[in-house]
């Protein structure tokens, strides 16, 4: 058939982009080249056991050097100043190389509840990479429900306990939410970091425990906005673990070879490539337009993205074959990178129910 | 630029406000001066479509055929007398195009065709069935790929030509589909007589010319980004919140998952638009008539099932000259939305294509590419 | 990998047998043939737009000669006694058939509700094939709300309205249900009853109105059981329309080629293919499993046929391209039945949703 | 039979049961006397299971390949010598068997497998790789398939052995998997020497034989219906029912959902195995593995998303002899499920046997079928 039915009306859309700027291109070659000297997938899979699964070598040169650190700090305290767009390309390269450095923890989450609470000298700590942060909240939390701890607040110190925290293992300050909104400022060596088996292997959660900690009250802050910032910033994290799980695939199957052919000329790999393919195409449009935080397009995006690495980290495992269950492989990395961000700060279906009322699409 | 289009504005009448348009370059900016445009570039044209917003536009229905896919071909292949010829009147709505691709035999593999053009003199004689024709019956010209060599592979044997739909032997049969109507017609063509000045392109190159009109009709189709919660989805959505008595938890999580997917949708099409206006032509165009057609038949499934609908609004016999997906019953919609993965190149080729052109996924061997075409199994 | 996970443990499951009897084997051979002689699809689509869609002429020779008409009924009121399994092999070749046929309508709704309610006069009819009868509920209705129609109720007769009822166009007596329980037959010569352009076009609805309708009060029924005995059934029709649609792609790609090859060697339709062919596999187990009328094996049944049937014929008007979007081929048919059928007594959704107490699962 | 039975439970002392169970002709009744069965038909093993299920019973995860793999082939096709040989420890556990089939280069495309078998007098000496191959570190004996003869088309080169797992030259190496755990094994044969009474079937029929290995491997998959809501649904099911709190509308949905899928899948292995016991086998056999893999990630995948649980159990690195899918962490199922839909025929390969064994649809074109397999690029 000819003249296909007319499928919508055109728009404009206003001046906000969704493509990367020059500066952002320059941003992410810096990363990805630093990542691929420094922090191949092989040597990932290699700390992945250790006791130090964070690379902090890799993280002052990331953090000092490209500067990654201070991105969301504004200038006049030692940051870059940058907007979460930069944060978001930085952690499209960080998910690609599924990097074991705390960006997401300290760079985005601390940091988005250090500048709402306006705690300019840990800030400014953190923008030199002379420190590390992490929020002390269940990683699995999601924006839309109360994520504070039930903390024992006593005279300068606190006591509580609180699980599945991502980041808190390498963070030298913990940012501790009570139930009624204050933030507690607890330095980690006063608290009890246990980590605990994770499901991902290359951002492992943890335990924390304070016993009277001493603990400095930094204000209220607004944590489901937090949380919020920080979904809208995973999807990018999304979209390169999407696209790393991808193009490896496609390498693969470009080489393999099975019945004489290379397996990606077998026409239902390559439909199932395809369709996965534009799956990743909309997720780098929903992570772009997530970056600015607007809570409908974050609710979009995490409710697209999620489910977009999930789905392209299961079929590359699929479609890799027995090779893709082998622990030599970096490929589970992926996988349960993905499995793991899909439970971190809400789930889609946590996001989709948000819509219910962003898109006026009442149950 | 500004100064043509306050001088077009100024003086045009609205009787021939388009061949004014098109006599003052503003039709597509793009195009060379003299037809219809002024060799600018072609981002500009967004700003005197804006401009020119108000005014009498051509008939998007009719015209669709000639506007988005005749007209790039005839202007990248087309002699100047061909440009000089058609561009005007295709512009103005003067004369209507179709188009004679498909055929029975030949859909998804439409390069093993089999309509025939042989030379006679200055003529060509054209024999076969075309089919899946829009507008046909209101048609002056047709856009058409004839087989002029059989001894040669497929790909190698066919021709372009721009065909006189008035011709004697020409002609035109409704062919009802699915949903009652008869939005496109057979055309069958019996010794039909073409001179060779509507040949377009090369003799034997006219496949080369063909991907330049398919290129342009699945840039029209996926290259339209709609408002946040529009078309299709602002359909359901909008009974969805009118008749609270339809609502499940069901439906609701499907309208949901389907509201975050029309999102991402439209903002790759909004995205694909930022590249070509900024110069950054991407890939990503081959997937968006894709994506669109899996939506739209979802969508108009959830409609039906939502409404518990199980009447039609008309299933009479009768010619439509333009489609509206919108405007017709939920029924409607279903069913037409179906031809939506098949019109303009089917899901299955398309996915093909982003294997292939996108992401250099080897080929499937083939049997056909190196037989001469009279040799090919059927 | 050579050693598979264990994935469920082997359970006795008593004697219920999901097989075909030879009996049934017989009936279906004969219905069948009968069809295939009498009401090919072309010959449906040629009745499709007159005024008699349904084939009167055929129904006699069914329920008179086969006998299908009377297969609920006991013998003692003229029937066959069968059980639901027969008639539900019945329903899978009058699925296959798209037959206009008003075996659903009436000889298992009404036939049903008669049973229901001991009318031995009626039933006798019925099973003679001297009368139709339609069950006059909207043919949406669902088993898991009251569907009792609003009745003004005089002395003897009936005044009201009920719109989107299937077989009611030949139907000799309609049987109308109160929203208080009471069902009343009513002579369809007494009724108004308007035939309205139908999605599906061979089996149209119509609506009822009665203006003082002369009526017999047949006393109180269970129009929940009823429905729900339908819906088990139905998916016994839509099992056959799955088949219908399955087996006409198969020959199709078979036999049309593109690219100097059958379409049916290309890989990626070879397998969605077999997903169609296990998707249909499993709607008939299902279907077999439903005969028995248990509220949980319903529910099971028409949550994944109804489903299957619109997705086969869905995917069947893909595969054929163009030639499935013409109203010559008849399976335009089958995706409106498919359609129909999936909103008739229950959509999928409904049916899922029963399963929350059913199988014990709560929201 | 019932008399053997009662004989067998009044007589046999439980340290060599199965030895005495074999004997008398109740191990599997089909098989031939002397050789553990009774000539019987097939059914009737499910009466004889059914009276012993309190006995004694071999063990399903270290004899799964000897049971449902290996006898079934010696059965099929070992000499009587063999068979007597092989038999009765296979049955009792004394000897486990492993299979020796994948290799890294043939994994779907199996019969393209490069382990060489080169004959010298009378045995053959066997150089290769195997991999994927459980339970090769308790192995007695394996089934293998080896080349012995590059020159002809590759599935005409192949030849089946009993290979001896304790000869000089095998070596096992633990393979670990995304799980943390090894549950497989490489193994690499270097200059083994086997027999040619350890040959089963003739020289360069070892396809046709490896088929009978496949076709037990695939049935004995998809074989075992479960109970109604039980399985890896139960445990989901479970969950959500101890737990409110972790509830949501989506949730149910999908739950909801799943349970309708997991319950018509087994109502399919319910009617399979009527219609193997009526003597009906139907081809829908093939299609039960994929149902239960693509079911098994689904719901291990919204288990662990239900439970919102980003810990694991245990990632250490040990041998483990015998998969529990059910009894460790979801973490551990997730993982573990995604290989369902690889090992014992890949999900696309059983697509294509669907697809073309049951459906009926022709095989794609195919350049490796009448090549010499030394000639195949690789």
């Amino acid at each position: 058939m000819n003249q296909p039915a007319a499928l919508g009306t055109v728009h404009d859309e206003g001046a906000r982009s969704l493509l990367y700027t020059e500066v952002e291109e320059e941003l992410r070659t810096a990363v990805r080249a630093l990542l691929a000297d420094r922090c191949p997938p092989s040597s990932v899979l290699r700390r992945a056991e250790t006791a130090e699964v964070h690379d902090l070598d890799l993280w002052k040169t990331l953090s000092r050097e490209i500067g990654v650190a201070g991105l969301l700090v504004p200038e006049e305290y030692g940051g870059a100043g940058a907007s979460a767009r930069e944060a978001a390309v930085v952690l499209e390269e960080l998910g690609r190389g599924v990097t074991p450095a705390p960006f997401f923890t300290s760079s985005v989450l601390a940091t988005r509840t250090l500048l709402d609470l306006g705690e300019r000298d840990l800030l400014r700590e953190l923008a030199a990479g002379e420190k590390t942060a992490a929020l002390a909240v269940p990683f699995a939390a999601t924006p839309y429900r109360a994520a504070g701890v039930p903390l024992e607040i006593g005279d300068g110190t606190v006591t509580g306990r609180v699980a599945g925290v991502a980041g808190a293992d390498v963070a030298d300050v913990l940012l501790v939410p009570s139930a009624d909104g204050a933030v507690f400022a607890v330095e980690a060596r006063h608290a009890a970091v246990t980590t605990q088996p994770s499901l991902d292997l290359t951002r492992p959660i943890a335990t924390v425990s304070l016993a009277s900690a001493p603990a400095r009250n930094l204000g209220a802050c607004d944590l489901g906005a937090v949380l919020r910032f920080g979904a809208g910033l995973l999807a990018s994290e999304q979209l390169g673990v999407a696209e790393w799980c991808l193009d490896t695939t496609l390498s693969h199957v470009r080489e393999r070879r099975q019945f004489a052919r290379p397996i990606g000329s077998f026409q239902a790999l390559k439909h199932r490539l395809a369709d996965l393919w534009l799956d990743v195409v909309r997720a780098r449009a929903a992570a772009r337009n997530a970056c600015a935080g607007a809570p409908l397009a974050v609710a979009v995006a995490q409710a697209w993205n999620a489910g977009v690495a999930v789905h392209v980290a299961e079929e590359a495992l699929q479609l890799h074959g027995g090779i893709g269950m082998t622990w030599e492989h970096p490929l589970h990395l992926y996988l349960k990178r993905a499995k793991a961000t899909e439970i971190a700060l809400g789930t889609p279906g946590d996001h989709r129910a948000a819509l219910a009322s962003l898109a006026d699409l009442p149950g | 630029m500004r100064d043509r289009i306050d001088r077009l504005l100024a003086t045009a009448g609205a009787e021939d406000f388009l061949g004014a348009r098109f006599d003052a370059g503003l039709a597509w900016v793009h195009f060379p001066e003299g037809l219809g445009g002024l060799g600018a570039p072609r981002e500009l044209q967004q700003v005197v479509d804006r401009e020119l917003a108000h005014t009498p536009q051509p008939n998007i229905g009719r015209q669709a055929i000639g506007l988005g896919m005749a007209a790039p071909t005839i202007l990248a292949f087309g002699t100047p007398e061909q440009q000089k010829r058609f561009l005007r009147p295709l512009y103005t709505g003067e004369e209507i195009w179709c188009q004679l691709f498909s055929e029975p035999g030949a859909g998804s593999d439409l390069a093993t065709l089999a309509t025939r053009a042989v030379r006679d003199g200055d003529e060509w004689i054209v024999d076969g069935q075309k089919v899946w024709t829009s507008g046909a019956h209101h048609a002056r010209w047709a856009i058409l790929v004839a087989r002029t060599d059989p001894d040669v592979p497929k790909h190698r044997g066919l021709t372009y030509f721009a065909c006189d739909m008035h011709a004697p032997g020409v002609e035109v049969r409704p062919l009802r589909q699915i949903t009652g109507e008869a939005e496109f017609n057979e055309v069958f063509l019996t010794g039909v007589r073409l001179g060779d000045d509507l040949r377009l392109g090369e003799i034997g190159d006219g496949w080369r010319v063909a991907q330049t009109t398919l290129m342009n009709e699945r840039v029209a189709i996926g290259g339209t980004p709609g408002r946040q919660g529009g078309g299709m989805i602002g359909i359901v959505s909008d009974t969805w919140r009118a008749q609270p008595a339809l609502r499940t938890p069901e439906l609701h999580q499907r309208l949901l998952k389907l509201w975050v997917e029309a999102e991402v949708t439209r903002l790759s099409a909004v995205r694909l638009r930022e590249q070509l206006a900024a110069g950054q032509p991407g890939p990503e165009g081959s997937g968006m008539k894709l994506s669109f057609a899996k939506l739209n038949q979802e969508l108009t499934g959830l409609d039906l099932e939502l409404r518990r609908d199980l009447g039609y609004d008309d299933w009479s016999f009768r010619r439509s000259d333009e489609v509206d997906m919108l405007g017709r019953g939920p029924g409607y919609r279903y069913l037409r939305a179906k031809g939506n993965s098949i019109e303009g190149g089917t899901s299955e080729i398309l996915r093909n294509i982003i294997a292939e052109r996108v992401l250099g996924l080897p080929s499937e061997p083939r049997a056909d590419k190196d037989v001469p075409w009279k040799d090919l199994p059927r």
